[in-house]
């Protein structure tokens, strides 16, 4: 019986290396699966790459691993935000590089690594800095550039429900990157808020199938461990 | 002379959406079109963090920190909307789906180059967003903006001095003292505001302006 | 009020145009449109570019349309079927031509038209027949042939119910190529099984967005019909 | 020295399928393998036309057609089993998210290159299918076939001289003689018939054969 379910996060992110490419879903904090970059920080990993859309804010999620100087690069579209302090300070001291990738050709290069194309051209970003240095190409009197896919050891995932083979739903804009990116790494981890029974997650509302899926691990939602504390 | 206030803006805009239009509004000042989109018609409003359907601003009571625009605010999903990942998101933005965006920007070029998403100043930490995908994927990209600067500088200018966004994309300018269209042939005033005349604002602007005003 | 709904599958097809570029969904009979595609023999638009897995079989759907001698070109990954008896004759009389590209590439080509990119690089049929003649290039050691979007005026589509606003879903293995197609041709054309009011679609399991679509009909289902007659 | 039955092909691929693993079964031949999965194991059977989590063939009474596999032939889906459309099933294949596929082939040649969608007759229809995709997409590819054709010519050879389907892309063979690990350094037996031998297979074959076998 396969059963993808772990019992604690701790063992969840146990094989977690130093130097790792690690894909953080989420946009802003919608679906940013906090508890998990929580146990990155628990387990100690350093030298990591991050890939989202954001680079954290506040003190929690990224913003705390930025904090505790365990990211050598992150890829992103949108470092700055209100009180994205961490990786401001993280940046200017020259801790972290940083790749600013336009969100449109972030999603596509992740689907590509997912979907094992070897580039794509792309039209977003063509004629600017983003750009530079990059290959171009005319097609059929457009312009693109040429893309290389981003591929991830790990995928940090965070939905709402998942079963023991693990089929995932999200949860209205939490869904965001966490789809495609579970198609991108190597090893894919997810929070989830409700585990299920095999067979209730109706298979025609699967969003993410099980195959790419590696563990997942039930976290008390944020706001209900609040409310009970 | 009286310069159009924001909401004044706003409302202009949401004149020129027509019913059944796929739209984008990008973060701060385009935001606030959505207010002004007249409840008894269907337009669509896209966010690039996976909906389409978005509805106003829920009440304090009912805020969802999973449901929020790309300004990371608070908002509704309309009856008939949906939910999907950011590939989807893209493919609707780059593929040519989305009918109008309206973005802010630093500077627009009489030919529709546009730059809004980096100062270039050297110690700025530069974000980009959706905003190059808008600019190149949807098919008309309307910029609303004021027209100067704080210091008075004209943010339609020849070229863009500012990093570009995209090239050749913004077909329309509303701002707070005329609307432009603009193409390969240089921009064409299509509105002023009251007491404005195209002398004044080749002067306030310094770039050459086509009159394409509709008869009074 | 937006409403995508059209009152007869006449109207639906009503400005098709000869030459078009079709797509058509299904694999097989599941998710194929077969009232849509008598809709276009009833139209009468000829000389046609049929883009679909199959090529048809028996005496309806794409296998009628090549017995009215219709099509001109079918860009498919499988025509030969059991009673594929219609396609064989017209391509051996050299009335239709065949393109025929591996299933994965259809996917893929159809995917770059519905978003936007220029080409892509694919690992699939790299050093085969099917890749003569096109572009190549080795990156990260591994071989990609360049492949273009395939784009289409028409997609016609088999769903299972929809609303005014082009919502779809979609049933079981029907779906198949219902959901791309859709993204990809200029005018998404569907015949649902059931028409829904507005909002009775759950939005987390909405798989085709409306704004991929603009008309749909509602179609009877065939085995229904065919009890009821 | 007897040939294995289909039958007993099927279920010695099945031997050699792994708890948890991702599999698509090309169709044909390799579709029966799914008959010898043991029951009490998740084995995930996903099929090109978007379904994983497939299981066996229904009674007439529950036949769905719009639940088909790859071959058009009904079947049901497992409790856990999901539907998709045919991007992200080909995300799966090409992706190298499947496992192990088990094709049938015309031809494979000791280095791994598959023949197995086009005879290359000038009059034959030729259809690919899914066939490109899981051959280079899967992380193992399985060929399952008769090592020799009707007319007694091996279909383990030198080089393929049928069109290919995909280059250096099959690890292991499972004929109705023997079986053999492909590689670049060429193919090695590592079960035999019972009363075949090393030399008679070199001779039926015609290709240079290294012994893996494991000792009795």
């Amino acid at each position: 019986m396969i059963n993808k379910i772990k019992r604690s996060i701790a063992e969840a992110v146990a094989d977690l290396h130093d130097g790792a490419a690690i894909m953080i879903s989420g946009f802003g904090d919608a679906g940013s699966p906090h508890e998990l970059i929580q146990a990155v920080i628990d387990h100690g990993a350093t030298d990591l790459t991050i890939i989202s859309n954001n680079a954290g804010s506040g003190e929690t999620g990224i913003a705390a691993l930025l904090k505790a100087n365990r990211i050598r690069k992150v890829i992103c579209t949108y470092p700055r935000m209100a009180a994205s302090h961490h990786f401001e300070a993280r940046y200017r001291a020259g801790d972290v590089e940083l790749e600013l990738v336009p969100q449109g050709n972030l999603a596509a290069r992740i689907q590509a690594a997912g979907s094992g194309l070897g580039a794509v051209y792309t039209p977003t970003g063509y004629g600017t800095l983003l750009a530079e240095g990059k290959e171009t190409r005319e097609i059929d009197g457009r312009n693109y550039v040429l893309e290389y896919p981003i591929h991830a050891d790990f995928a940090l995932i965070k939905a709402q429900a998942g079963d023991r083979w693990g089929n995932l739903v999200y949860r209205k804009a939490a869904r965001n990157f966490g789809p495609i990116m579970a198609m991108a790494a190597r090893t894919t981890i997810v929070q989830v808020a409700e585990l299920r029974e095999l067979g209730e997650l109706d298979p025609e509302t699967i969003v993410t199938p099980g195959i790419f899926v590696n563990r997942l691990v039930q976290v008390t939602p944020r706001s209900a461990a609040a409310a009970a504390a | 002379m009286e310069r159009m206030s924001r909401e004044a803006m706003a409302a202009r805009v949401a004149r020129d959406i027509p019913e059944g239009a796929y739209v984008n509004l990008g973060i701060g000042l385009p935001t606030r079109i959505a207010n002004y989109l007249p409840q008894d018609k269907d337009v669509f409003l896209q966010s690039e963090n996976g909906i389409l359907g978005m509805g106003p601003a829920p009440d304090d009571d009912d805020i969802d920190w999973d449901l929020i625009n790309a300004g990371k605010q608070p908002v509704t999903l309309l009856s008939g909307g949906s939910f999907f990942h950011h590939g989807d998101s893209f493919t609707m933005m780059r593929g040519g789906h989305i009918d109008i965006c309206v973005l802010g920007a630093f500077q627009v070029s009489v030919c529709g180059d546009l730059a809004n998403w980096h100062t270039g100043a050297p110690d700025a930490i530069p974000a980009v967003g959706g905003a190059m995908d808008l600019a190149i994927g949807a098919k008309q990209v309307f910029v609303m903006m004021d027209l100067l600067t704080k210091t008075g500088e004209s943010k339609l200018v020849p070229a863009c001095t500012y990093p570009l966004t995209g090239l050749a994309c913004v077909s329309r300018v509303y701002s707070d003292l005329a609307i432009f269209d603009l193409g390969p042939d240089g921009a064409r005033v299509i509105e002023m505001v009251d007491g404005m005349t195209l002398d004044t604002l080749r002067e306030l602007t310094g770039v050459p302006l086509e009159s394409a005003l509709l008869p009074a």
